[in-house]
């Protein structure tokens, strides 16, 4: 028997039926505001696109109200070929060539199925980048957990990095970079934000629309499941005795084989200009890819419903059009071209279909077994959801966190303390070695990798000919957040600025991922609308514009919120990738420089997290220094007077030193700046700052540089390749052997067993 | 000394990669009239006779299959 | 013998490394011919690369389901008769699913993906794409893959020892649970090489971890044909 | 239609990561009683009912199993 369908006829002759709107998210104005714009009740398949359209996910529609000074206090710049708004931003980094990067969520299903769920949230991503008419590079991800000893973790960490790897590794696309934290309000809200970058020739961008009248719709790629249709069940129920419905996926499975060959196929494509607007299938699959790609073109869209390939027959209308099975792509083909298009789809095996056509009737049409099932102008579901307003108050705690500033934890004063201190903090889960989870990702395939983890920023040749690369690096600290919002994103655009810098590149875009708790908390609001417009300001000063990202709320168990958490990534271009700097000592006898002021600054420091203590103010941001800072690093390895470079974040000036030795497994004897703290000297956070090493012959160039510049410079040490040891004059001496035992031990004692 | 086989096997709603490539690759075989195919695991346990089948269980439930995706079916030969 | 020396590089679905190789072999001063799985003809090429990656996923077993395309029935072939033919990682695990060479590669044993740059000790230079070599040179190349355990039965092991046909071992650790530690295996002729590290990342310093990959495709051009 | 199914497990004497893996969590899971596990593959095909075993073997033999490593058993329910 085949189900009775609701159809735009039927939904005319019932104008009074009661409809599940609730259950499928929809507030009560929200409908009435349906029922208003289409003159009648709609049907349950335009229901059900309305719904999953006008979510929070899909319709941004409790933070668009902030996202906007994204736009407004955009800096002026000719960089940006395509802005936000688009699947991903494009920035033109010169010599004929375009990047586009961007950074999203999938923390909800990760928690799930750790193992599926980050592996599709890397689908997601590489699919939005393919979109735009670039072939995937590179991805990052930037990983938060409970605490390391959390069974939760136990349970989410190896499943998500094996995801991750997974389906990265399978896709050839090399890891570079990312982030590992832990923290007590991650435990059962894990954060996975995959970021990837794609290149292509500037002039060669595609968009997501659907233009010309008589042009084909075509779907290609997987079949059609009943994959993370959630909601949409209860229409279908509406529709079905319980005997006829087939159980629908908890978890939707990423196919990396699938998606692999859908990139080349889609390459392919792209290379012979086959297309005339493409869009990628995620959140909200057909109901989104339809109405976006008729919205932004000429605004018609007539679309046959029975010609959807099919992995489960079962699947009612509405279902079908809110699947969100991976590994689907939609793309507007002349039918001049069509026969080319399908052609290509058929030498890589991948399953085509057309249907559906444009219009020029400013309509969205879908039939269903020959009936009108859907009838709506796109724009209403695509571009012109409903926007909150949502109420925004200072959290009452606010003050009474900020106002402890932890001046009463004893500070290490004897030389030994302080050695203890400095192994203990480099063993901490947060600032030890992350090889474990890193080594598990692939970062040589596609053989372009100049630098990847553990480097500052990883960093990827371009073309072969002239040497042009491009550096990034993610960054994000939600304690510095949790005490200042407006300060803790503006922190973590710092440091990844900073990190690309560090490599010689110069920092051009950003892109960012808000992961917060519930928009619905005025707590949470305040935190998000601060962070929001930290970023716009900061992105401002800086002259990088925030090209897109993504929005991640509801992050909370029961009433308690994540740590507000904005991870930021910052893209850089470099024009000779042979001028890098790395982030290793090397070079006998080479001076050891810290560049920037070193205050006593230690709000939601690691080292305040290494007792259990979160408070105070986070180290205040100089985007003026930063950018001298950053000015200087490019030049001196523009120049050639640097071998090494580190930026200082958590764990201060010992962490950095740590990784510098270990990196390039050399010694090195350091002398604190005269008159300073010792403690302060090694671990506090202030911003801003770098370690560099300069060979002998270069120290006279590289003062003067810093010099005339502006830019404080201490000497403080030299590397010392015959005794393998940090020794810190006058206070310790710790040899490379303890040091690397104490930083790589922490993650395999953890999951080794 | 007994043994006991565990069969673990997708849930059928949930998507089969590894079974779909198998299923391409038979044409490519020359071999027809199999429809679909699917994927699983199979376990083979070498266990005490005493070993009760509550215990078999949530081996098979914690260690052998996972829950969210997979269903489990146990045999004892 | 011909200077270029023409290099075959195969691309099934789920290719990876295939660019790659071409890079590589160029370095090497032979000139790279893209072949494509679905298509018999090797365009009288006069060596073939099977490279890394994932054909087909890795579904099913590494390497088992590309065995099956055309143009490995002319590799097949092409292998009896003596043509050069170097399977890196994933097309090791081809070449040995396609029985050209003996044992198979199974999941790593600590059960995880691992990319490292590996020690090796090159044990035989009496193959085509090792001669450029010493014996017992000690090198370093990426190694990245999950399935990378090279198992055979003992008699299988002891007649390729036997034989010189061990080609390279791992040094350092064994990275994923081979028996004997070893990381690649020629067949008796010496024109079919097969290893799971990747030589083809190791061509440049700017990308790898060195050059010391460069002699895989130096020896090529360098051998008699 | 009917269902075959087929059965892969390694040879003996080709040593089981997974397997072994599985006997080491068991200790932390505090179960008893189990000496040894082996994993394989469990594959469901569904085929025509007229699909002789001749075909089904060769399916196993030559694409389901690698015989180098592997045995298999083939059962039709
Ligand atoms: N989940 C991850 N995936 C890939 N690389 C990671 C991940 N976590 C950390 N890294 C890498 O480890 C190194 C150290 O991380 P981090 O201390 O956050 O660097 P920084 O403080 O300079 O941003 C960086 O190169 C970073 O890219
Ligand atoms: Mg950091």
């Amino acid at each position: 028997m085949s189900p009775a369908v609701d159809t735009v006829g039927a939904a005319e002759q019932t104008p009074e039926l009661a409809q599940p709107y609730k259950e499928l998210g929809l507030a009560d104005d929200e409908y009435a505001r349906v029922r208003e714009i289409l003159g009648r009740r709609p049907s349950s398949s335009e229901l059900a696109i309305y719904s999953v359209m006008w979510s929070e996910h899909c319709s941004y529609k409790s933070s668009r109200v902030h996202l906007r000074q994204f736009g407004e206090k955009a800096p002026k710049t000719d960089i940006l070929l395509v802005g936000m708004g688009e699947n991903a931003g494009v920035v033109d980094v010169g010599g004929g060539w375009a990047v586009t990067f961007k950074i999203e969520s999938h923390n909800h299903p990760s928690y799930v199925e750790p193992h599926q769920g980050a592996a599709t949230g890397v689908g997601g991503i590489v699919r939005d980048i393919l979109t735009m008419g670039a072939r995937p590079v590179a991805v990052l991800d930037s990983l938060r957990f409970g605490p390391l000893n959390a069974p939760d973790t136990a349970r989410v960490l190896p499943g998500v990095v094996a995801g991750i790897g997974g389906y990265g590794n399978c896709l050839g696309l090399p890891n570079i970079g990312g982030e590992l934290y832990f923290d007590d309000s991650y435990i059962g809200n894990p954060l996975v934000n995959a970021l990837c970058v794609g290149v292509m020739r500037a002039d060669s961008i595609k968009l997501a629309k659907a233009d010309g009248p008589g042009n084909l719709v075509v779907l290609f790629g997987a079949r059609t499941g009943g994959d993370g249709i959630g909601g949409a069940s209860v229409l279908a129920s509406a529709n079905f005795d319980e005997a006829h419905q087939a159980k629908r996926p908890s978890v939707q499975v990423g196919d990396p084989f699938a998606e692999k060959v859908l990139i080349e196929c889609c390459l392919e494509i792209f290379a012979a200009d086959l297309v005339v607007g493409i869009q990628d299938l995620g959140a909200a699959g057909l109901s989104c890819a339809t109405t976006e790609l008729a919205a932004a073109g000429t605004g018609g869209m007539d679309v046959d419903l029975d010609r959807v390939p099919l992995r489960d027959p079962t699947l009612a209308p509405e279902e079908i059009l809110m699947s969100e099975s991976q590994e689907r792509m939609m793309a507007v083909v002349t039918p001049e071209r069509l026969e080319e298009f399908l052609a290509v789809c058929g030498k890589w095996e991948v399953t085509a279909t057309v249907i559906g056509t444009v219009t020029d009737s400013g309509r969205l049409r879908m039939t269903w077994r020959d009936e009108l099932i859907v009838d709506i102008p796109p724009r209403t579901a695509a571009a012109e959801g409903p926007v909150y307003q949502r109420p925004i108050e200072r959290p009452l705690d606010q003050e009474a966190v900020v106002g402890v500033d932890g001046r009463g934890l004893p500070r290490p004063r004897s030389a030994d303390e302080l050695r203890t201190t400095l192994l203990r903090l480099a063993a901490s889960p947060n600032l030890a070695d992350k090889s474990w989870v890193t080594d598990q990702y692939d970062r040589y395939v596609q053989g372009n990798t100049v630098l990847a983890q553990p480097e500052d920023a990883g960093m990827i040749r371009l073309d072969e000919s002239t040497l042009r690369g491009v550096a990034i690096s993610t960054d994000g600290n939600g304690r510095y957040t949790r005490l200042d919002p407006y300060v803790g994103a503006q922190l973590a655009l710092a440091e990844a600025y900073r990190n690309v810098a560090a490599t010689g590149a110069r920092p051009l875009a950003v892109t960012d991922c808000l992961n917060f708790g519930s928009p619905e908390d005025p707590g949470v609001m305040w935190q998000f609308a601060e962070a929001v417009r930290g970023l716009a300001d900061g992105c401002q000063t800086l002259g990088t514009p925030v090209t897109g990202g993504n929005v991640s709320f509801y992050n909370q168990t029961g009433t308690t919120a994540i740590l507000p958490t904005a991870v930021i990534g910052v893209l850089g271009v470099i024009d000779d990738v042979t001028r890098r700097t790395p982030q290793g000592f090397s070079g006998d006898g080479a001076l050891i420089y810290l560049l920037g002021d070193t205050r006593d600054e230690f709000g939601g420091s690691e080292w305040h997290a290494m007792h259990g203590f979160l408070g105070g103010r986070p180290p205040a941001v100089d985007f003026a220094r930063e950018k001298l800072l950053a000015g200087v690093l490019i030049s001196a390895s523009r120049e050639g007077l640097i071998d090494s470079a580190h930026d200082l974040s958590e764990g201060g000036l010992a962490q950095a030193l740590v990784e510098s030795c270990l990196r390039g497994d050399t010694g090195a004897r350091i002398t604190l700046p005269e008159g300073s703290d010792p403690f302060v000297a090694l671990f506090s956070e202030s911003t801003g700052r770098a370690i560099v090493s300069v060979a002998r012959g270069d120290e006279s160039d590289f003062i003067g540089l810093c010099a005339t510049r502006g830019l404080p410079h201490t000497r403080i040490g030299v590397i010392d390749l015959l005794v393998p040891e940090l020794d810190v004059q006058g206070q310790f001496r710790i040899s490379l052997r303890e040091l690397r035992a104490a930083w790589t031990r922490t993650l395999p004692s953890r999951f080794e067993r | 000394m007994a043994r006991v086989v565990v069969d673990v096997v997708l849930k059928p709603e949930i998507l089969d990669p590894q079974g779909q490539a198998i299923v391409g690759a038979l044409g490519r075989l020359g071999i027809v009239g199999v429809r679909d195919v699917r994927q699983g695991k199979h376990f083979e346990l070498d266990v005490e006779d005493d070993l009760d089948d509550a215990t078999v269980a949530k081996l098979a439930d914690t260690l052998l299959a996972n829950p969210v995706i997979e269903n489990f079916a146990i045999r004892r030969d | 013998m011909p200077v270029p020396f023409r290099v075959g590089v195969v691309t099934f679905p789920g290719s990876l490394d295939d660019r790659d190789a071409a890079r590589a072999v160029r370095i090497g001063g032979s000139e790279a011919i893209s072949l494509w799985h679905a298509d018999a003809s090797l365009h009288d090429v006069d060596a073939v690369i099977l490279p890394g990656g994932f054909s087909y996923g890795d579904y099913l077993r590494c390497g088992a389901i590309a065995r099956f395309s055309p143009v490995m029935e002319s590799i097949v072939a092409a292998a009896h008769d003596g043509m050069p033919v170097l399977g890196i990682c994933n097309g090791f695990q081809v070449l040995c699913e396609a029985h050209l060479l003996p044992g198979a590669l199974i999941r790593n044993d600590h059960r995880k993906f691992v990319c490292r740059d590996q020690v090796l000790r090159v044990e035989s230079t009496a193959t085509r794409w090792t001669s450029d070599y010493r014996e017992g040179q000690e090198i370093v190349i990426p190694l990245t893959n999950g399935e990378g355990g090279y198992v055979a039965d003992a008699r299988t092991l002891n007649e390729l020892e036997a034989n010189g046909r061990v080609v390279v071992r791992y040094l350092a650790g064994n990275p994923n649970g081979s028996y004997r530690n070893i990381a690649g295996i020629a067949n008796e002729a010496g024109n079919v090489v097969g290893l799971m590290p990747h030589p083809e990342h190791a061509v440049e310093d700017l990308t790898g971890p060195g050059t010391d990959g460069l002699g895989f495709f130096l020896s090529l051009a360098g051998a008699p044909a």
